[in-house]
């Protein structure tokens, strides 16, 4: 038992840190928000030359994994920097093409896994109770739909739509497309990649949520009111501590999910970062003030990120649900 | 003890639905952040003050139809029930205009109220600035004496509805220092320079168009503009738009903050239509199974009309001849907290649609029917992050209802 | 319109806390608690004679009532007295049989009400969705039981169970006894009743929720530690204001229902006071230290009320439901 | 990184398993806060100690199993898990021991521990004083120099298992003060009478058999007898009684509360066997549809997981050679509130009856079956709306947060 990050995995995240720094990756997000792609795109290409897509992907298809615990230590520090796209959706994409490839359907995992991998494609999708919409289909280069017919290659989507978050859209994949598989093997096929797709949005929101809280820190510690640095106030004091409280707890539900990807385990990480994220929200916002609440602020990238990644996959309510009740 | 209105109240409560009702544009008006929008909200106080709805209970002279509190507060209601459009004056009428009656000359009022009543003129605050937000005895802004007048120098910022309005009023640091009016310094490190920071603060209005004057619009959290920087370069003031005696724009500012933080800001009516709307699209779109967002639809209402009772009770304290003072902390923390759960509701009740922000009303916009487009929702949800921070954070109405109505002694914070 | 106690109102708060202040509430409650009822018994009649009970008895049975707005003044003080016995029962059984009586069945009004107003008789209750317990049946001169079968007047409760609250005890109203009513109007009876328990239920909780927080700014104003008063620690002063900021708000909940007793209204104050109490209890207990923990500590009277309260005639979800969806 | 056990550590695992399926009583013993439970507690830990599994993770020469960290965390879950009888030594064995096996004498541990092991001498902390809860630098209660040892004068308070306890451990204020060791007199009036009131105290051992001693049993919220006062007069305490130097009691005692504060206090596993119970009972008489009801019996089970996974990173961590410093206060805050919360939800749930304190178990207790009666949850829940206040309230506990790891300023709290 040592459920801690060993070096490599340590060392993984110090570099995924110091590469996403050096990208000045909350530039390249408020880029991508106004639909120039090619800084963000970089960006993905580095990300997949670190390996981070190839860790869902079984090695038979060229990629590293399945490494579900490196990969929420990458989702992370996605979320510290705010990178923007559908790296969730292609991890996601990446479990659902492997788990129908494990089944005996391995048309699709030949076809799209290699690239997923190597950062050459990135993907986007609907899964079912996830919601109607598929982060930014427009840019991603293959748009997969899961429902009752089974699995498809969508042959678009539907009018794009903005998020809270501004470097983030949503739209409805269209109907109608190449249908890639069917039956039974879908149905688990996109539980194990919601199992993945929230793994990797819990990360992400303790990242979200552990850069409000360092960012709002530096804050209170300079920002002077009444004579006095607004981090000596008790009022503040607490609500901070609180704040990490909920992190630090909710941290090893990441990477217990990540080592068992129990069910619960899963569920009870989705449910733990989005409360601890949106909370730091929160109190970032207020203690902040009135600059925080500025979209020029960086914070604001941040703020409105927590906020939609609590739905994202189905709200709290529902994962809550499959915490106390039996889902596969 | 009783609820009932008299028949003249009813009357009136009668006459504002029935204005409504036939002048409410069907249609929502274009974002009052935009330039079109700002005309049209702008036209619309027009059209409410054709007929004294704009501001009820000012006295007749000045536009208004002299409504006591009980009146204001029935129209407020049915305001929002009838789902009016946002109110583009709202600085001018809740902020400047009762200071002006407490503290203004004749002249001013006369000069001043009625072209903010029909909307001629447009106000803006600027109380904050970057280093001063619930600290307004830190502010660096300067009025420095000239002739005639004053000329202003410095920053301000968080200015509702600066982009595009005509006139600003706010507090600025007179210089140079006369030690009869017990002025100071002002504090360059960012903590007060003197004892009295306080002192020496001149309250003044000024045209947002003077020689001077650089606008810079700045967008809140979802990007929409909502407030503005505003530059000030040596931008003359004449002596007749300062507001009671210079350097006592402290006490003076104190009694229009009083006005911020206290009744006339934050009338019942927006947050009862807010508790009906929420109650009227759970009831037609939620699970009602789903018990733990019933519960939170529930404290919506039950905070809605905790607040619109409270207000009741208010204001028969203030027709008995009592005063409010820090109660209006109360006041304050209440419907604050109360509009952001009850948007998280609402948002959590929308689900994959609570976080789009655009499009709004037809099918793809989350539907709702008489509950609204969604967008409307989001759009409430930021603009109530903002609640608890402005007009003196939450934590200074703790601390202010610990000291005054609790009693507890004053501690460093 | 004028939301404000009038003059008379405000002094029967005043005679009422005037008497039970004299009343030595706190050891009457005691003894209550210890099997020793008689001091209770004559603070029920000061009660009486106070015209309390009268409040909820129509004139024509020798009541001063119906009266709601009064009952809730008078329940307050109870509350902040932390009186003992089964007094909402009481004004309960007074408002069923009083509804009974307008929907034309009036022989067990005529039976009971008049001693029931005078203080002659105490009464105890069970009423639908009120959970299977009547309070303090083995004291209560009248033990009345709603069910299917209709009203009747039970021949006793089973086994007498010990409350968290140490003046409070529970037990099942017996099967059997004497029929006293069935039908529709028992039904309606029965809701009529439902609001007027919740009403003197949620003026009760207000009551104690004052009495708390009364209590605790007294003790962090004049307890020290770490050189200073803890009433000027800025933790402690916020949890405080915001318990005044609940109970304020709650109050006016409690006031509005009693005038219009619409069910919305009643359910509003109900789960608000639970809430303003409960909460107002939590922070008591904690900042009291471990001294409130106590059960010989004056506090805890109250502290444990405020707990049972918030179950009384159903818990707070029960009541949220009531807000939004209909019941009559 | 892993969540696997060696082989040798499931064995251990499972012999616990066994041995406690074995001999844990099938019935609940009676309370430990009366004469006849303490003494069947006392002799729960003969049986315990019997087969070695009172202390685990001590010396075998003292009675334990030299267990390490991880395993003795395998065993609180087994033994949470079995529903074992509450340790009526857990005073002494996670509170006095620790401070011996840092600061004591061979002497000491071989005269102490095992006695302790065995529950031969059952102990009680004597921490706390009517005006020093929370601020334990303003204790009153004095050590007074004599020939061969010390006096004690003045008064404990909240002392657990002191009403039928053996002997008794804590912190005196030594009298006369001696300028070598840094003391200072009393604070008479509450507050601290010298810049190093931490100074000069004495951590020892006493009987509560002895002279001058008097124990007056105190009842918690519900009547339980929960903990006692103790009142000393002239008190005689032999120089071996003494733990460390003497005047360097506050240091010796810190690195206690280290561990009262710290791993050793609140292991998962009764917050994971409390998870389990409540969801088991959940399932067999909760409403499914009572979303808001299940979604806090959710967050029970995922502060459970939450505390035990925590758990094992910080038990990692020391595996490691790191040490774990103010993150114990982190450790404070989360459980105690999630087992104030956990245990709110269990009377939500069980709606009237939960308010019940006699019976329990059977159909009128509330009934339950494996999720156990009615009166365990308001028995937990009582015992639970301490945690927040002992052992440092979660009021300092968040000043240390906030100063010694998210490194904000000291201020005035």
């Amino acid at each position: 038992m040592r459920f801690a990050l060993d070096a490599g995995q340590r060392e993984f995240a110090r570099s995924l840190d110091a590469m996403l720094t050096a990208a000045d990756t909350l530039a390249v997000t408020r880029a991508w928000g106004a639909g120039d792609h090619a800084p963000g795109r970089a960006v993905w290409q580095r990300l997949a030359d670190a390996g981070v897509f190839a860790l869902a992907v079984p090695q038979e298809y060229e990629g590293l994994g399945p490494l579900p615990a490196e990969t929420a230590v990458a989702f992370v520090e996605l979320g510290r920097h705010a990178v923007a796209g559908p790296a969730v959706e292609t991890v996601a994409a990446a479990a659902l093409l492997s788990r129908l490839a494990a089944l005996g359907e391995t048309a699709s995992a030949e076809r799209f896994l290699p690239a997923l991998a190597s950062g050459g494609t990135s993907a986007t999708l609907t899964l079912p109770d996830g919601g109607p919409y598929a982060v930014d289909p427009h840019v991603a280069d293959i748009v997969l739909a899961v429902d009752e017919a089974g699995l498809r290659l969508a042959p678009g989507h539907a009018r794009v739509r903005r998020s809270l978050d501004p470097a983030r859209r949503l739209a409805a994949p269209l109907p109608g497309g190449e249908p890639l598989a069917k039956g039974p093997s879908v149905t688990e096929a996109a539980r194990h990649a919601t199992r993945w797709a929230a793994l990797a949005t819990a990360a992400q929101s303790l990242g979200v949520g552990l850069a409000l809280l360092d960012r709002t820190v530096a804050h209170v510690r300079q920002r002077t009111q009444f004579g006095a640095p607004i981090g000596s106030f008790q009022a503040v004091k607490h609500r901070l501590a609180d704040v990490l409280v909920a992190l630090e707890f909710a941290r090893p539900l990441v990477f217990g999910a990540a080592l068992t990807m129990a069910p619960g385990d899963v569920a009870a990480a989705k449910v733990a970062t989005s409360d601890a994220a949106y909370g730091a929200a929160r109190a970032a916002l207020q203690l902040h003030g009135a600059i925080g609440y500025t979209a020029e602020f960086d914070l604001a990238l941040w703020l409105t990120r927590a906020r939609v990644l609590r739905s994202a996959y189905g709200g709290p309510g529902l994962w809550r649900g499959r915490v106390v009740t039996a889902w596969e | 003890m009783d609820l009932d209105f008299t028949a003249e109240e009813r009357a009136f409560g009668q006459r504002a639905r029935a204005w409504l009702a036939a002048h409410v544009p069907a249609a929502p008006l274009p974002s009052l952040e935009t330039e079109a929008g700002f005309a049209a909200h702008r036209e619309w106080e027009r059209e409410l003050a054709a007929d004294r709805w704009s501001a009820v209970s000012w006295p007749e002279e000045y536009g208004g139809q002299g409504a006591g509190l009980v009146k204001w507060l029935l129209f407020e209601e049915e305001y929002h029930a009838a789902g009016a459009p946002g109110r583009v004056s709202q600085n001018g009428i809740s902020l400047l205009a009762p200071t002006l009656f407490d503290h203004g000359t004749a002249e001013q009022r006369a000069r001043v109220l009625p072209a903010m009543a029909t909307g001629e003129v447009i106000w803006a605050q600027a109380w904050s600035e970057p280093e001063a937000g619930s600290d307004l005895a830190s502010l660096r802004s300067t009025a420095r004496r000239t002739a005639g007048g004053w000329l202003l120098g410095g920053q301000k910022a968080w200015s509702s509805r600066a982009a595009f309005a005509d006139r600003a009023f706010g507090l600025f640091r007179r210089e140079p220092y006369e030690a009869g009016a017990g002025a100071s310094g002002p504090g360059r490190d960012g903590a007060p320079a003197s004892p009295e920071p306080h002192q020496g603060l001149v309250y003044l209005m000024f045209s947002l168009r003077a020689d001077g004057v650089t606008v810079r619009p700045v967008g809140r959290l979802d990007g929409r503009p909502a407030f503005a920087e505003i530059f000030l370069d040596d931008v003359f003031v004449p002596d007749e738009d300062v507001i009671g005696e210079p350097g006592q724009g402290w006490r003076i500012a104190m009694s229009t903050t009083g006005n911020e933080r206290g009744l006339t800001l934050r009338s019942p009516g927006r947050f009862l239509a807010t508790a009906d709307r929420l109650a009227r699209r759970w009831r037609a779109q939620g699970d009602p199974q789903d018990t733990a967002l019933r519960d939170r639809v529930a404290d919506a209402v039950i905070g809605a009309r905790a607040y619109e009772l409270f207000t009741w009770a208010s204001a028969s304290r203030l027709a008995a001849g009592e005063t409010l003072g820090a109660e209006s902390s109360l006041n304050k923390v209440f419907w604050s907290e109360h509009d952001i759960a009850t948007h998280e509701t609402a948002l959590d009740l929308l689900g994959a649609e609570g976080e789009l922000t655009d499009g709004g009303g037809g099918a793809d916009g989350g539907g709702g029917g008489a509950a609204g487009p969604a967008y409307d929702w989001l759009d409430g949800y930021v603009f109530s992050l903002a609640g608890t921070i402005y007009a003196g954070t939450n934590e200074i109405q703790r601390d202010i209802i610990a000291e005054r109505l609790l009693g507890l002694p004053k501690g460093r914070r």
